[in-house]
């Protein structure tokens, strides 16, 4: 290995500094721009509890007015849109990005900075969404936006649909890169059944987002000209049909929720085994699972819309579809428990997180199958018994994973440990709050509480209101909860027990390399050969299938692993991204008030920036890209 | 990321397509058919064709659809993999727009 | 209309007492439901008091059996995993490395799958049984939602009401439901959901579309519900009632609020009351969005909702308030007060016309005649 | 697939890999809007309908559009053979097709909006003008393209050797020429024959 850092070697004329706000800002190293998606998420994530606190507040009591109807109503919406477009789906996308290249085997995406790209247009979309709190009041028709209701003016929801518009533009350039990388950029040998189960989660999920962004985006742009521009889509009184809405949402809508499930199902697919020390129990079934997952996921949309405008047909085929859902689900249920059966399992907070996955969203998914009969579904519909539904599976299934890959790979991003001790209480704490909050909303929808109601109405009677009490101390031990997280974070951030480069004794190949990984990942491309190649790199197996550890080194000819390459070439930070980008914002102000010039200005703004992106070579020293395939162009 | 190693191999891969290529003459004469097609179907609007109408404007759309992308944009020479992905896209949005507006239909009369 | 006799396997009747039979069968399933029910108010979906309430109430009951089956097992068995199989202080021995079994996926994938097929075929079934036409003697209400309220018209009866649909108990009724019609408000039509949890289940009202819904008492009572689906501002504001009552007070119902609305007395304050309803000089009339019907004239839909015996209703505004006169001097001195309402900005909702206190006191005494 | 180290795992160049990825999602989007026109198309609320389509006039900006994929794989093929100058050519051909193209558009709109037909007057109407609307945005970024690539082979951004960037320019050139295919099938051909 000559050199392992060109870009220390080379002189260039862009911001080169490897520290300072700026080399943030140019950063196209992948591990960077994870950890920017990271810290973002979490202060969105804050934004969108003070949002929910709020919302538990008005309703702690019965006929209580701490928010007017109004706030309310932004204030569901806001935290309806913040937790799914700026929590949970970019929280993944933290993960994608810093952990998809170091476990495939390769030195970056495919495309380095349209992962920047992605990673601006999700930062400017959630101000951009935000800015509306000053300028006459935040979306307020929902975070599913139905029309008419939502073309109103009143309900601000221009906002939301020029902002969830550039949200989908950052998730559908994150789709393809990684789409490209999983298939394009592999360590020699890593085949796709050598895959940890985590890129293939990525995988689908990027499928996913490939195939529904496009419909949300054009339901958008419908609600958008017809709030703005006084098109006709969804007016009924010339003859446009609200229902076309529905559609086109929930053909986005449902994909989505699995879009927001998959990775954290990935994430629990890496920690079992590891804390298990076992292999991933069925391994074949769960990557064929999470596919069917995502295939059915795409027919089952009209289960939203039950008691829509839509005949019993419709209604019968949709339920059926629904509810068998629940099988390649299932399968994924058991073949983690399977993955336990027979282990030595460590309960660190990390496989806490995990175990609590399965647990909490096994009940979020009976109640998901309660809905889909459909009869029933009319009286759970816009209930808080749907409230509960997705609570458990978005915060008992989704951020329970996520935060299980927090605890998990903390040590790889800073090479630090985090405080299990701190830990633990954070878990049980999360785990009772959690509980507390969303628990009793299973029995006052059933007992008939309206969701989207700006006060607890009275004369629901003292049975539902203890509920909601309840529901709303719940949020006080979260808040306490997700405090302590943060301060376990920032603390073993400064000052936790130094981790090694395999303080887990895991399976997958981002734990051979350094920790924290060095700007190009590894320095020698693993040649793999099995799956959980790195286990197999640290144990050879008995003759009763025991594994028993192997000298260092010794298991595997270092020289069969590839890439000796001489200059290891790593695309340079640029400046690109971020002011190209920058041009949605008055392209984005401009839809809204429907000013022309703005508009322009921000055209012209991202052709120049996609000019200057263009011209830039990749990495300085080049005089331009390599003529060849296989470059990290774009 | 680092090309090096991809130079050989492509190039390898580029001449050995480099001969299935149409040359310049067969790409003006596959445009030629796809222009008679759409003279074909331009004709409809002139001729009465009854009942046949919709479905030979239909099969013509789907050879000409075809041949653009089979030879014009190189699916007949590419990788599969390129034609997946696309006829994967184009089928995802056949059955679930197809299935969409069939709800609108099955429900005209509820 | 005759009065129709339940017999226990004839027409709809029959599928309520089938479901009650059902219902018993599952006891012990049916305890939780019925112990929550019996501590809440009457907006509430476990205390079904009609067939097409009861149906998918049998239905759930059954499916929440086999839920919490399955949630015992699979919590159960994440229980005894991680107990049993911790790995306990000082062990540092390594588990066999076992990657999968075959005959366990083909189980794991059957059993479920055949669970749901059970549940499948009964839930295909009810959705066409709670979605057809009812067969016999049914009555049908019109209704349609307005930001943020209810009205309701009986086409066999020619009555406008609001608020408070009034109907016989042990009788199908089936309604016709679509959101406002554009011809007579600013509201540009959203969709809105009824929902009376104990007789029937939710079902949208969407602008340009017609929807039906099947709804029968069996008892009569005050059926409380409200608007289900999101519809901005006032949403939680848009409740629903219907009251049930038997056949001859339903009779009677209808007779009165066929009659014409009386006509007071020249002079007396209650006639002052009128004449303003009629005129207020430079400001809207009542009667620009609000009928009153006098016998003459035809008896058409109005913007707001139908006035012609208000003092019959109990509850007013969304039936958010009582009805009672300082209530309503309350609403008309302020509407947006006692409901928020978008009238500057939308022309949605009731506008506050500045009324003075002898104009407050008059329409007051002059809608109280109105029963 | 062990490989004897490739660049690429699958030996397939990742920027057109990164375009069919990006164009398989398109069909979900135009799907979207022509599903909105099918459902529309009798939703003129008193406006004009479709028999305001002039389809002579339909006809020949089509057949301009579908012979630009003939000179764009002709620009495609010059690059492959190394002859800059005549990929210039061809590309500056595509690029001009294209402008007739829109041409053709804006003025067809033009007519439309002066018979009555604006994206407010109905749901028709504004399907229309959103499907058609959005591929000639899509031809619109098209040119522009074939335009920076005309004009950055000029500069020397664009050498011989590397055909993959005409290539790129192309698929996607040819995709928004396949969409137009099915829209003047679908859009203006079958919906004529009930008039
Ligand atoms: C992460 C997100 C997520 C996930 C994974 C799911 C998963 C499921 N959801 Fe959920 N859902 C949402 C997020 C999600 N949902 C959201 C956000 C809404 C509300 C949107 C809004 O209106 O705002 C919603 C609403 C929603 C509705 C509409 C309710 C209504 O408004 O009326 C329905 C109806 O069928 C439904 C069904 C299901 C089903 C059947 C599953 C299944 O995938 C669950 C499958 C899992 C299991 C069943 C458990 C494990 C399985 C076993 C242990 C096997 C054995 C089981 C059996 C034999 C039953 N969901
Ligand atoms: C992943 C998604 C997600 C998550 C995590 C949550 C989290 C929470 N949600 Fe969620 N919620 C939705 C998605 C989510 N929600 C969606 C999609 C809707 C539907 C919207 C609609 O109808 O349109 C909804 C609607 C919704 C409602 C219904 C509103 C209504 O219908 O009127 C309620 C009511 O209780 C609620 C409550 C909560 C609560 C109490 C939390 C809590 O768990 C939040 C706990 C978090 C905190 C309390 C964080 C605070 C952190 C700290 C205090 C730490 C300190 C930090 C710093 C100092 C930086 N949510
Ligand atoms: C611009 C139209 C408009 C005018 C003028 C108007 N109202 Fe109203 N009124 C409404 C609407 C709309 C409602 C329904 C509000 C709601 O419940 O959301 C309403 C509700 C009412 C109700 C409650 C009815 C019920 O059953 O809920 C009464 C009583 C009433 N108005 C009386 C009056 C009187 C008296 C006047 C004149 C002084 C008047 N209104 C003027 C539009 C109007
Ligand atoms: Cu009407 Cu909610
Ligand atoms: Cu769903």
């Amino acid at each position: 290995m000559a050199s392992t850092t060109a870009a220390a070697e080379t002189p260039r004329l862009r911001p080169s500094k490897p520290t300072g706000f700026l080399s943030w800002v140019a950063t196209t190293d992948h591990k960077r721009i994870g950890i920017l998606y990271f810290w973002t998420v979490l202060a969105f994530f804050f934004i969108g509890g003070v949002e929910s606190s709020l919302i538990r507040a008005q309703l702690a009591q019965a006929e209580l007015s701490v928010l007017t109807p109004e706030i309310y109503n932004q204030m569901f919406t806001m935290h309806g849109i913040t937790m799914v477009f700026l929590v949970v789906m970019p929280f993944a996308a933290a993960f994608f990005n810093y952990l998809l290249p170091l476990m495939i085997g390769a030195r970056d995406v495919a495309f380095p900075r349209l992962n920047a790209f992605s990673y601006w247009f999700y930062l400017f979309g959630g101000i951009f969404l935000y800015s509306s709190f000053f300028l006459g009041g935040a979306p307020n028709g929902s975070w599913v936006g139905y029309a008419p209701l939502s073309t109103n003016a009143v309900s601000n929801m221009a906002f939301y649909a020029v902002g969830i518009q550039i949200l989908g533009v950052s998730s559908l350039a994150s789709a393809i890169n990684f789409i490209v990388t999983i298939i394009n950029m592999r360590a020699p040998g890593m085949t796709f059944m050598r895959m940890p189960m985590f890129v293939w989660m990525t995988l689908t999920t990027s499928f996913l987002l490939l195939f529904a962004v496009p419909i949300i985006a054009v339901a958008l742009f419908m609600l958008q000209f017809d709030a703005v521009f006084n098109a006709q889509f969804f007016q009924p009184a010339s003859g446009g049909d609200p229902i076309l809405y529905q559609h086109l949402f929930w053909l986005f809508g449902h994909p989505e929720v699995y879009i927001m499930i998959l990775p954290a199902m990935g994430i629990v697919s890496e920690v079992m085994p590891t804390f298990s020390r076992k292999p991933l129990f069925g391994y074949a079934a769960m990557a064929f699972a999470g596919a069917a997952i995502g295939f059915i996921g795409f027919g089952v949309w009209a289960h939203h819309m039950f008691t829509s405008a839509i005949g019993p047909v419709p209604r019968s085929a949709f339920a059926v579809a629904t509810m068998f859902i629940a099988v390649p689900t299932g399968i994924k249920i058991f073949n983690w428990v399977f993955t336990m059966w027979g282990g030595r399992i460590r309960f660190t907070t990390a496989m806490l997180f995990s175990v609590g996955f399965v647990s909490m969203f096994t009940i979020g998914g009976l109640s998901g199958v309660m809905h889909a009969i459909v009869p029933h579904n009319a009286q759970q519909h816009d209930t808080y018994f749907v409230v509960a539904h997705f609570h458990y599976v978005l915060f008992g299934g989704a951020l329970f994973g996520l935060i299980s890959g927090v605890y998990y790979w903390f040590p790889k991003v800073t090479g630090r440990l985090m405080n299990e001790k701190l830990g633990k209480v954070h878990f049980w704490t999360w785990l009772f709050g959690f509980n507390l909050t969303f628990g009793p909303m299973h029995m006052s929808g059933l007992l008939g509480q309206p969701r989207r109601t700006a006060v607890l109405p009275g004369e629901l009677g003292a049975t539902v209101e203890l509920y909601n009490l309840l529901s709303s101390l719940g949020v006080v031990v979260l808040a306490i909860s997700a405090s302590i997280f943060l301060y376990n974070l920032i603390r073993s951030i400064r000052s936790g027990e130094a981790s090694g480069d395999d303080p887990w004794d895991a399976r997958t190949i981002e734990w051979m390399t350094a920790t924290p990984p060095k700007h190009h990942n590894f320095d020698v491309i693993p040649v793999v050969t099995s799956r959980d190649e790195f286990w197999h790199r640290k144990y050879a197996e008995s003759e009763e299938g025991i594994p028993v550890a192997v000298p260092v080194g010794a298991s595997v000819d270092e020289e069969s692993d590839a890439g000796h390459d001489e200059h290891i070439h790593m695309p340079d930070p640029s400046l690109w991204p971020a002011i190209h980008t920058l041009g949605v914002l008055p392209l984005g102000y401009g839809l809204v008030y429907a000013n022309w010039l703005l508009v322009g200005i921000g055209a012209v703004w991202m052709v120049a920036g996609m000019f200057g992106w263009i011209i830039e070579p990749l990495a300085e020293g080049d005089d331009d890209e390599p003529a060849v395939a296989g470059a990290a162009a774009h | 990321m680092s090309t090096t190693g991809g130079t050989a191999a492509e190039t390898a891969e580029h001449e050995e397509h480099a001969g299935h290529h149409p040359t310049p003459q067969e790409y003006v004469r596959i445009a030629l058919i796809l222009a008679a097609l759409t003279a074909l179907e331009v004709s409809t609007y002139y001729f009465e064709f009854g009942a046949a109408a919709i479905p030979l404007l239909i099969a013509l759309m789907v050879i000409k659809f075809v041949m653009v992308a089979g030879f014009f944009m190189h699916l007949r020479f590419d990788t599969k993999l390129f034609g997946r992905f696309m006829y994967t896209g184009l089928g995802f949005a056949v059955v679930l727009y197809t299935a969409t507006l069939l709800i609108f239909v099955v429900d005209a009369n509820q | 209309m005759t009065r129709k006799h339940l017999t226990a396997d004839g027409g709809t009747g029959g599928a309520s007492g089938r479901g009650r039979r059902r219902a018993r069968r599952f006891v012990p399933l049916a305890g939780l439901a019925v112990l929550l029910a019996a501590c809440s108010g009457e907006q509430n979906a476990l205390a079904p008091a009609g067939p097409f309430a009861q149906g998918p109430q049998d239905l759930i009951v059954w499916v929440f059996g086999i839920a919490v089956v399955v949630f015992v097992l699979v919590q159960g068995l994440i229980l005894y995993t991680s107990w049993r199989y911790r790995r306990r202080e000082g062990d540092d021995s390594m588990p066999e490395q076992v990657h999968g079994n075959t005959k366990l996926e083909i189980v794991w994938t059957l059993i479920p799958a055949m669970i749901l097929a059970a549940i499948a075929v009964p839930t295909v079934q009810l959705i066409f049984e709670q979605m057809d036409e009812p067969e016999g003697d049914v009555l049908t209400v019109e209704v349609i939602g307005h930001r943020w309220w209810f009205e309701y018209y009986y086409p066999d009866y020619d009555i406008y009401t609001a608020n408070e649909m009034a109907i016989p108990t042990d009788m199908p009724v089936r309604l016709e439901m679509t959101a406002t019609d554009l011809a007579r408000s600013p509201d540009l039509g959203v969709i809105h959901s009824f929902w009376i949890p104990r007789l029937a289940g939710k079902q949208d009202l969407v602008p340009g579309h017609t929807t039906y819904l099947n709804l029968q008492a069996d008892e009569p009572g005050r059926y409380l519900g409200q608007c289900a689906e999101y519809c901005g501002l006032s949403h939680v504001n848009m409740r629903a009632r219907v009251v049930a009552m038997e056949m001859a007070d339903f009779e009677t119902w209808v007779a009165e609020q066929q009659a014409p609305a009386a006509v007071p007395a020249a002079g007396t304050l209650e006639a002052r009351g009128r004449e303003l309803f009629g005129d207020l000089g430079a400001r809207q009339a009542c009667a620009s969005c609000h009928q009153v019907w006098e016998g003459e004239g035809l008896r058409g839909p109005a913007q707001g909702p139908d006035l012609t015996h208000l003092w019959s209703r109990e509850e007013f505004a969304g039936a958010i308030h009582d009805l009672t006169p300082e209530n309503l001097r309350a609403w008309l001195a302020d509407p947006n007060s006692m409901k928020p309402m978008q009238y500057e900005v939308n022309g949605i909702g009731m506008p506050n016309l500045n009324l003075t206190d002898d104009e407050l006191d008059a329409l007051t005494a002059y809608l109280e005649t109105l029963d | 697939m062990t490989a004897v180290a490739p660049s690429t795992s699958m030996g397939l160049d990742s920027r057109k890999l990164g375009m069919w990825t990006f164009l398989a999602s398109e069909f979900l989007f135009f799907g979207a809007f022509v599903s909105a026109y099918l459902l529309y198309i009798d939703e003129t609320n008193g406006g004009p309908g479709i028999e305001i389509f002039d389809i002579p006039f339909t006809s020949v900006s089509s057949f301009v559009l579908l012979m630009s994929s003939l000179t764009m794989v002709l620009a495609h093929n010059s690059h492959v053979r190394g002859d800059l100058r005549r990929m210039r050519l061809w590309t500056l051909a595509t690029a001009g097709q294209g402008m007739v193209f829109l041409g053709g558009q804006v003025y067809e709109f033009t007519v439309f909006y002066r018979e009555g037909l604006d994206l407010t007057q109905s749901p028709f109407a504004s399907s229309f003008f959103f499907l058609t609307g959005f591929h000639g945005a899509h031809v619109a970024i098209g040119v522009l393209l074939l335009l920076g690539l005309y004009s950055l082979s000029l500069t020397g951004k664009v050498k011989v050797g590397q055909d993959v960037k005409t290539e790129m320019v192309g698929l996607y050139w040819h995709f928004v020429d396949i969409i137009w295919v099915i829209i003047f099938t679908v859009v203006y051909l079958i919906p004529e024959l009930r008039v």
